[in-house]
């Protein structure tokens, strides 16, 4: 065991430096630096903009380095511990992230959950029933919500609830409950938010989940161990379910690994359009200024869940699968 | 399974007995799947009007009409009453009564009954080019009558036929996925074809860096690129990059399935048998593997063309993607993506109707060619 | 409120000025005034019902020793208000100061009166200039205090000026070019005298323009313990906390840029209570009790209790906010042309209306062609006096009116506007009609008569005349419609326009670099701001992009690229610095009108239309909401309006 | 023989009247099963023998109605509950199962509690994520009102019963982890559970090695003795039927053919098809009409093939936390000289390194060590297995394989032309002009006629296509061919004329042929020599008459025993007229 997670955390640790310079030249790709984005913006206000002093910031910044010099300063901070400054909010990396990451989990969690309660049943659904009017709809409805795009979605909804209910449901939480207490009224509150932003991306993920869960279990449920079931003189839905179903969720269950970094990226057009305070924003918001610690800390931590969603995908097979586990 | 020489019940269709060539079979399996069948009718209809888009557009998709800014829809009426009052078939719309508030800063549109403009099948227009370098002077369908547009999808906020700019739009949008996907899998197919068919290190090495590229999240990589284009270059140049950027994400994973398919059919005991035949390995992999995977391959790639489309989409909202004067469905949904258009004017959203169309079509095509795909699965 | 219209305004500025007896102006003409009466009228000052408990409680200094002996008295727009209340409105993303800035934040020493026109007290009971307007001395009112009690004074200003705004490693240095090299000494607590190292007849103005708040954030007190000369550990603190060195953690905890410290002292109305920190999703205030402010009734101001900023980073999420009645006061952001039928026809389900304001900007757009330009096939023709005319006599205005702007709106050059007291008829109107015909034969009488295959004019090299056009959507989203209709016309002329969509920190790039062919903005300068910012009728600052190394002759002389400009332009330079040498208004003016003159026979960049007046939303129940208030960022619309006057009417 | 309509006569526990059977196809419908009646009684054993396709299966299937997606269509299957050996006329009701509810509750109370069966394939039969005794418990508790510990001890009894050993440890373990003999004793043991009155058997052994089969065929008959059951076997080997059987039942095309007591359809079969299968048996108990002794050459010819010291060890990781190196030693030092002309069979268990033997001397798999030195047309010696082996692609024309799968061994996307006209192609064996005849030619070799060259293999049926893989590998005219298990994927008739095919060409050509099967009564039948082969080793070569009648190894002796033909019944299966082994 500790073998093989050194191995994996050693091969990690290679892809993960790999990352890191891929990350920072993307960030540096645009032209330009943080400070002339700045710039351009202040002049948008009308402000005027001293030269020799955007000349002192940017060696202060470190911004007037070859890029090979600016990528040392920073990873050796990362590594170090230390994930740098953003230069926009004007504070610790590690801070921004540490404030949204909380609201970012939920809203994701909230949305595999509410995107797995629609997918298994349907995909399940599809499967059994395959080729009936019932799975035409279901599939019909999955890909539907992969098909509509996500900002026109969100823009919809807030419409709508606006026409229909007389509610914003932008951000999270109404003006009086955003620096409240958590309490029944809170929870209500973001309950009343949340719906709009986790129906939209689960919407977004559906038909891969429905697609991938219907041909797996179609393949299960010709199997013989079903029969076996059906001798045993098992109910049919229980035993669906006990047998194929279980066996073909495990493909599914492992990708919830893959799910881990959408935390981040899935959801940057929806988080816009719907004013969500999560990471998703900060991470579109930090691109376009050129932010870049602020980025490449963010695409870092895309990076490191990408791998730790791998690891995971591959532990939770294992644990789910014995063929794996003790194979 | 094939070993057994039990007589387990038969399942799924019907081995097919006779001379049919496998695309033959293909063809036949596909058949059966419905929705996939219609897809397909409709993906070959879009696809022929990104083809024909000047023709079958009514108007000219840059043309703006300052009298007819956000105006609504005008509805066909396909009979008409003749003077002696007698029903004929002479399809007509209404002209629009247009008044300013200037209160508001908007007009408003309301049918005049009075004004019958007859359509016209194949009438005279403006000269233009079919396909750009066709000349052409007419239309599918034409509108008589001076000064009155024909609006059938509305227009914009400068007054443009939407209906036009959605059909001018069709040949971008669809072509970036089509273009793309052909990338994605000329890239693919060598990268996994080569790592699949060679294995070891070759393998290895190409295994690690696919992965490695899909452990780049793909946003910021798209925004990167798509920012560090330079500006000043033409249009059309810009869209091919775009779609260079796409399908440098995209390729991984039909280098996936074609790696994967390399290593399946390696070990098929009719590619071994011509392999013992004397076969030399390009013969191998052009009579014996490449045949073999080449309906799948094309169903993998008729899925990733909808992702490709969304994902311009997705640049087009960012404001990195392709940009007007370029039209194509995401430059129209970005533009239609405010409050204003969804509240007052929601036919300029007809461009996500069309995108979920096609979206769905190539879903279902996709999955239709994929069941039909191997023809002699069991 | 009824419709008072900007003449009647004056009348209200001259109410305010006898009470605090002196108006820019005459202090402008060197007059020394003291100041009337020190308290406003008989009655005893009236305090918000929470501070009176406060003070019950003994929690809280009464009202009368909260005050300045002399307070500023206000009278309200249209009428006496009641306490209590929140203002609510919204902050887009994450460095939206912009939004605060034109609120609570404007609150400098002399403000602008309500019409522009003129330069009032406001923290500063008074003013005394020298001739050579070189050295101004401003006296603050008696008993003045921060919002935690202490007094302020004329050292908190020299604090301020001297040793953080002016500091070079100082992000906010740069946008106090007016008080670059001022040297600020406080004689007295009350009295700070600032000598300038160069005249500056506009200095006032610049004073009271969105600018002029900077000196007034730092409490020596509070923000010295950031500041290396007071404490030697500043730096290493600072460096401690992430920060590139003390002058950044100065700078994030006092500068008018940033809103992320509480615990600073104010001098504002409101008190910031959560921060604005790019994270937070709301930002709130709450009232300052030692606001110095009292309406003509007495009441100290301001009325409302709170201020609650929704952090949003959805334009239509603000828009869907406004439409619920959830927005109390606001216009940025969400006020555009194109949202405003939305707002028409949502006003019953929302309970508010539509104010409207005077746009201060002279035009929707200002084309300047690049005539400093590198290419110099492009150089020579844009520097053609007929071709700057042909390319305007092409362009069909009252169209662009009709589909961009419904109609409202009248073809205009770059211009003041019609209300301004700098209005030049001939400058406005001159090559506004449609007469493509002549445009074509001025391009043929410059001899640009050949053409190539698709029908363009081959310029004097023998290539086609054709030029980029990079415009950004983010500030006006009409901008790339015009420059598309632009293009259409030009290529009615057989001139090609390559109208691109970029970022606009690209467009910037490209023309600090002064590689540009050439712009589209929008007419800055049609008020007030004319004389402060007249980069479109001379080649005068950095915005000037027709003529940037002209410009730099002037704002720049020492820079290695700056040019020398032609003899009319040279003119235009000089005048205005004779303008701003000189104290005196009324020699100001005419010298403006003379540079104003010279710009309609240079005729150097080209206008469209004027821009149709905007519009606020409100809800029914806020009481002293502006009417036709010039919009402007100069002036901080809504700022001098005096914010705290806004109240939530009962019932 | 039909049964009576209406309720079953006396202990009958199972009476199935006219059944009938369908399936959807595409156009129109498959009857599987036409109008079958058949009957079993308590305690007794009833074969049902037939080739595939059948219909036995279905049959089988339709008892407990488990026939997805097919449909009953006719018929009625009775069930008599309280039918027992010898108390004659039981007289409880009888149930119509075909009457009920294929979901419904009352079906499902007799499933597994009253008749249970087991399937073919131990290795899918079971599901992978669950452990044995989980799926046992759980059929246990289906039935029985059980709490978990209760039936956790009733689970490991019946393993006991099925003869695990440790079934304390055993019961915790994942099918995965069981060979697939122990699987189908598990599988028995479920079916056990609720000890049923009928247990149904649908090819219980087919999927197992030979030994095995004998294992669970014994333990099939002792439980059944012990129970009372009574059992229906599905099979298509007639040694089984000769094996178990009390009576038997002969079905073809949807239809019982032929049924009676065992001894007497054995002895006297009545309908052709019968006597075909009771041949097909019958002919692998005995030498092929083989030439007798090393035709082409004596025993003092230089071998065509010299095999000396053959290992080859296939590497992996296994586990998933503590992975560690495996290595399967497929093939150990194994020599062997083959003589020109000669058949040499080698015969083994699954997983005894056959297979790779014959891919190892095509060049497929790398050996670690030694040589197989094979001597060209031109007198050369070329080392087979040596890197360079094949490097010239020329020896592919004088060394052929046939393979087992005739399905997955024939490009689907080539026409018989294509497929057999590419080796002609590749080593430029013949005119361009001249490939139709030559194909046409080969085709007639094989028995086939020559206008089905423009077909597609999915055109053919099982044996078809193993001919057209066979005039594939004769088209070169080699001088050795590999057949690897070139019968085991076809039925008993068909095997026996492949076989007869391959003898013929064989004689014909002059071939020399190493004949690989699991089957020690094919390579008897086709080969003079043959070697046994054990965990990769050659534990015993000889000529084939001579091992068969006096094994010397343990291991032959054991093959050669559990060819169902041993036993107290094994003598139906002898040929009255050819007497006993040559």
């Amino acid at each position: 065991m500790a073998r093989y997670l050194a191995r994996r955390l050693l091969l990690m640790a290679a892809t993960m430096a790999a990352l890191s310079i891929v990350c920072f030249a993307i960030i540096q790709l645009p032209p330009g630096d943080f400070l002339s984005a700045r710039l351009a913006e202040m002049a948008g206000t009308g402000d005027t903009v001293d030269v020799a002093n955007v000349a002192w910031l940017r060696a202060q910044y470190g911004l007037d380095e070859p890029f090979i010099v600016q990528y040392w300063l920073w990873i050796s901070g990362v590594v170090g511990g230390d994930l740098g400054f953003s230069f926009e909010l004007r504070m610790p990396v590690a801070e921004v992230i540490g404030e949204r990451l909380g609201i970012s989990l939920t809203v994701e969690i909230l949305a595999i959950i509410v995107l797995w309660a629609i997918a298994v049943p349907v995909g399940v659904y599809s499967a059994v029933r395959q080729y009936s009017i019932g799975d035409m709809a279901a599939t019909l409805f999955g890909f539907i919500g992969l098909a509509i795009p996500n900002f026109l979605l969100a823009l919809l909804l807030m419409y709508l609830s606006y026409i229909a209910f007389g509610v914003t449901i932008g951000g999270l939480f109404s003006p009086e409950y955003v620096d409240a207490r958590w309490s029944a009224g809170r929870l209500l509150d973001f309950l009343g938010h949340v719906w709009a932003p986790v129906l939209v991306i689960a919407t977004g993920g559906a038909a891969q989940i429905i697609r991938i869960l219907r041909a797996n279990l179609l393949d299960e449920l010709s199997r013989p161990y079903v029969d076996t079931a059906r001798a045993k003189g098992m109910a049919e839905w229980r035993l669906i379910l006990r047998y194929p179903v279980r066996v073909a969720m495990n493909p599914l269950v492992s990708t919830v690994g893959w799910l881990l970094p959408t935390i981040i990226s899935s959801s940057i057009v929806t988080g816009i359009v719907l004013n969500l305070p999560t990471l998703s924003p900060i991470l579109l918001r930090s691109l376009l200024a050129q932010d870049m610690h602020l980025a490449g800390g963010l695409i870092l931590l895309i990076g490191v869940l990408t791998l730790l969603g791998t690891l995971l995908s591959d532990i939770l097979l294992a644990w789910l699968d014995p063929r794996i586990r003790l194979g | 399974m094939l070993t057994r020489s039990g007589d387990a019940a038969p399942r799924g269709p019907r081995r097919p007995t006779g001379t049919e060539s496998p695309w033959a079979l293909v063809w036949g399996r596909f058949r059966h799947h419905r929705l996939a069948l219609v897809s397909g009718v409709i993906l070959a209809l879009l696809y022929l009007s990104a083809i024909f888009a000047e023709f079958l557009a009514p108007g000219d998709p840059q043309a703006y009409n300052a009298r007819y800014t956000f105006a609504p829809p005008q509805s066909i009426h396909l009979l008409d009453r003749d003077e002696d009052g007698s029903l004929v078939f002479r399809p007509y719309v209404h002209g629009y009564a247009v008044t300013v508030d200037p209160e508001a800063m908007r007009r408003t549109f309301a049918i005049d009954p009075d004004k019958k403009h007859p359509l016209r099948l194949l009438g005279r227009s403006e000269p233009y080019l079919l396909m750009g370098f066709i000349p052409m002077q007419r239309k599918l369908l034409t509108i008589e009558g001076q000064g009155t547009p024909l609006l059938l999808l509305g227009a914009d906020r400068l007054g443009r036929d939407v209906l036009s700019r959605l059909i001018i739009g069709t040949r971008v949008s669809l072509s970036v996925g089509l273009v793309g996907v052909v990338l994605s899998l000329a890239i693919g197919l060598v990268v996994g074809g080569l790592s699949g068919y060679h294995g070891g290190l070759l393998d290895l090495v190409v295994q690690r860096v696919i992965e490695f590229l899909r452990s780049v999240p793909t946003i910021p990589l798209w925004m990167g690129l798509a920012a560090a284009l330079p500006r000043d270059w033409p249009p059309l140049t810009i869209y091919f990059a775009i779609t260079v950027i796409l399908s440098l994400v995209g390729w991984t994973e039909l280098a996936r399935v074609v790696r994967g398919r390399f290593l399946a059919l390696k070990t098929e005991d009719y590619v071994t048998a011509a392999r013992l035949d004397g076969a030399s390995d390009l013969s191998l992999v052009f009579r014996h593997m490449m045949p073999a995977f080449s309906s799948h391959i094309i169903a993998a790639a008729s899925l990733a063309i909808p992702a490709m489309i969304l994902a311009e989409t997705s640049l087009s909202f960012l404001g990195l993607g392709l940009q007007a004067p370029i039209i194509s469905w995401g430059v129209l949904l970005q533009e239609a993506q405010n409050l204003r258009s969804v509240a007052t004017a929601p036919w300029l959203l007809w461009p996500a109707a069309a995108m979920i169309v096609a979206v769905l079509a190539m879903n279902f095509l996709g999955d239709g060619l994929r069941d039909a795909a191997d023809p002699y699965a069991t | 409120m009824t419709d008072r219209g900007l003449g009647h305004l004056n009348e209200d500025n001259d109410i305010t000025s006898r009470r605090s007896c002196m108006t820019a102006r005459t202090v402008l003409l060197g007059a020394l005034l003291v100041l009337g009466p020190a308290v406003a009228g008989s009655e005893p000052f009236k305090e918000a019902p929470e501070l009176a408990a406060l003070v019950a409680e003994g929690k809280l200094p009464p009202v009368d020793e909260r005050l300045p002996t002399q307070p500023l008295v206000v009278s309200p727009l249209s009428e006496i208000g009641t306490y209590g209340g929140t203002w609510r409105s919204a902050l887009k993303g994450a460095s939206d100061t912009g939004w605060l800035r034109r609120t609570v934040a404007y609150d400098p020493l002399v403000a602008y009166s309500f019409d522009w026109d003129d330069v009032v007290p406001n923290v500063a009971l008074s003013v005394d200039v020298n001739d050579d307007a070189s050295e101004f001395v401003f006296h603050l009112r008696e008993g003045h205090k921060w919002s935690d009690g202490t007094p302020f004074t004329a050292h908190d200003l020299e604090f301020a000026i001297t040793d953080a705004i002016q500091i070079p490693e100082y992000f906010g240095a740069s946008r106090n070019t007016h008080l670059l090299g001022a040297k600020a000494t406080a004689v007295d607590d009350l009295t700070l005298k600032i000598e300038l190292p160069e005249p500056n007849g506009l200095f006032l103005k610049q004073m009271a323009s969105v600018s002029g708040m900077w000196p007034l954030m730092y409490q020596e007190e509070y923000c010295s313990q950031f500041h290396i000369k007071y404490n030697p550990d500043a730096d290493a603190e600072a460096k401690s906390a992430g920060l590139t060195g003390w002058p950044e953690a100065l700078y994030l905890a006092c500068d008018l840029d940033n809103w992320r410290d509480t615990e600073r002292p104010t001098l504002l109305a409101w008190k910031l209570t959560s921060p604005y920190d790019g994270l937070s999703q709301q930002v709130t205030f709450e009232r300052n009790p030692y606001y110095f402010k009292v309406d003509s009734a007495s009441n100290q101001l301001p009325y409302l209790d709170s201020l609650q900023m929704r952090q949003s980073s959805s334009v239509d999420d603000m828009v869907l906010q406004a439409l619920n009645g959830d927005i109390d006061f606001m216009d940025r952001h969400i006020a555009t042309t194109a949202n405003k039928p939305l707002f028409i026809d949502g006003q019953a389900k929302g309970d508010y209306r539509l104010f409207p304001t005077v746009q201060a900007n002279m035009n929707t757009s200002i084309i300047q062609l690049n005539q400093n330009s590198e290419n110099p096939a492009l150089n020579a023709l844009f520097n053609e006096h007929d071709f700057r005319v042909a390319l305007s006599l092409a362009i069909d205005r009252q169209e662009i009116i009709d589909v961009l702007f419904v109609g409202q709106g009248e073809p205009w050059q770059a211009s003041p506007r019609p209300e301004s007291r700098w209005h030049n008829e001939r400058l406005a109107k001159q090559h506004t009609e449609f007469d493509p015909d002549r445009a074509n034969a001025l391009l043929d009488g410059l001899g640009l008569t050949g053409r190539d295959a698709e029908g363009f004019r081959l310029g004097p090299d023998g290539k086609r005349i054709a030029f980029r056009l990079d415009v950004t959507s983010d500030v006006q989203p009409t901008f790339p419609d015009v420059a598309e209709m632009l293009a259409i016309y030009w290529r009615a002329l057989g001139i090609q326009l390559d109208v691109r969509k970029s970022e606009r920190s690209f467009v910037y790039e490209t023309m600090r670099a002064n590689r540009h062919d050439a712009h589209i903005w929008q007419g800055d300068g049609g008020l007030g701001d004319a004389i402060l910012d007249p980069r479109y009728y001379f080649p005068a600052n950095v915005e000037s992009v027709y003529a940037l190394l002209w410009a730099k002759s002037l704002y720049d002389p020492g820079a290695a690229d700056a040019l020398e400009p032609p003899p009319a332009v040279r003119r235009q330079q000089d005048l205005y610095r004779e303008l701003q040498r000189s104290a005196d208004p009324v020699l100001q003016d005419q010298l403006f009108a003379e540079i104003l003159e010279i710009a309609a026979d240079e005729f150097r960049v080209i206008g469209i239309s004027l821009p149709p007046n905007g519009y606020g939303i409100a809800r029914n129940d806020m009481g002293n909401v502006p009417e036709l208030q010039p919009h402007s960022w100069i002036y901080p619309t809504p700022g001098p309006m005096g914010v705290a006057q806004l109240f939530h009417k009962r019932g | 023989m039909t049964a009576p309509p209406g309720p079953a006569p006396a202990a009958e526990v199972l009476a199935i009247v006219d059944l009938e059977t369908h399936f959807p196809l595409n156009r129109g419908t498959l009857k599987a099963v036409e109008g079958v009646s058949l009957t079993l009684r308590a305690g007794e054993t009833l074969c049902v023998v037939g080739e595939s396709g059948s219909g036995k299966s279905v049959t089988a299937r339709s008892i407990l109605n488990i026939v997805k997606p097919g449909r009953i269509v006719g018929g009625h299957i009775w069930f008599r509950p309280d039918a027992v050996i010898g108390a004659g006329n039981g007289n409880g009701p009888a149930i119509d199962l075909c009457a009920l509810d294929p979901d419904g509750p009352r079906l499902r109370a007799i499933r597994g509690a009253r008749i249970a069966m087991i399937f073919q394939e131990p290795m899918s039969a079971l599901s992978p994520m669950h452990t044995i005794g989980q799926q046992i418990i759980e059929a246990v508790r289906l039935h029985r009102a059980m709490d978990k510990q209760e039936a956790r001890a009733r689970a490991i009894e019946l393993l006991r019963q099925v003869q695990f050993r440790e079934p304390e440890t055993a019961i915790d373990r994942y099918p995965f982890q069981l060979s697939g003999g122990m699987r189908q004793r598990a599988l028995i043991a479920m079916a056990l559970s609720c000890q049923p009155q009928v247990l149904i058997a649908d090819e219980p052994t087919t999927a197992l090695d030979v030994t095995t089969q004998a294992e669970i065929l014994s333990l099939i008959r002792s439980l059944q003795q012990r129970y009372g059951m009574a059992v229906l076997l599905v099979t298509h080997d007639m040694g089984v039927v000769a094996e178990m059987a009390d009576r038997v039942a002969v079905m073809q095309g949807g239809r019982v053919i032929e049924h009676g007591p065992v001894d007497a359809v054995f002895r006297a079969p009545r309908e052709a098809h019968t006597r075909r299968l009771i041949e097909a048996a019958r002919l692998l108990e005995r030498r092929g009409n083989r030439a007798a002794g090393t035709p082409a050459g004596g025993p003092g010819q230089a071998p065509i093939l010299s095999v000396r010291g053959l290992c080859l060890a296939f590497r992996g990781t296994t586990g998933f936390l503590r992975r560690r190196a495996t290595a399967v030693h497929a093939l150990r030092d194994v020599s062997f000289d083959v003589a020109p002309g000669e058949a040499l069979g080698i015969v083994g268990e699954s997983g005894s390194g056959k297979t790779t033997l014959a891919r190892a001397l095509l060049g497929i798999h790398r050996v670690d060590a030694g040589q197989a030195r094979f001597r060209r047309a031109d007198g050369s010696l070329v080392d087979l297995c040596a890197r360079q082996g094949y490097a010239d692609r020329s020896l592919y024309a004088e060394i052929r394989m046939i393979f087992q799968d005739p399905f997955a061994a024939l490009n689907p996307r080539q026409t018989v032309e294509q497929i057999i006209a590419e080796p002609l192609r590749i080593h430029r064996l013949c005119q361009r002009s001249g490939i139709g005849d030559r194909v046409a030619a080969l085709l007639r070799d094989v028995d086939l006629s020559a206008d089905v060259m423009d077909r597609y293999p999915h055109a053919f049926s099982g044996g078809q296509r193993q001919r057209i893989g066979i005039a594939r590998a004769m088209a070169t005219n080699p001088r050795l061919v590999v057949a690897d298990e070139p019968t085991s994927a076809l039925d008993g008739s068909l095997r026996a004329q492949i076989l007869d095919l391959l003898l013929e060409l064989r004689n014909r050509l002059g071939l020399s042929i190493i004949l690989i099967s699991h089957d020690i009564g094919v390579v008897r039948y086709f080969c003079e020599r043959m070697a046994v082969m054990r965990q990769g080793e050659l534990v015993e070569i000889g000529a084939s008459d001579q091992i068969c009648d006096a094994p010397r190894h343990p291991y032959t002796a054991e093959l050669l025993a559990a060819v169902p033909r041993a036993g107290p019944r094994h003598a139906r299966l002898r040929d009255p007229d050819a007497a006993g082994p040559d």
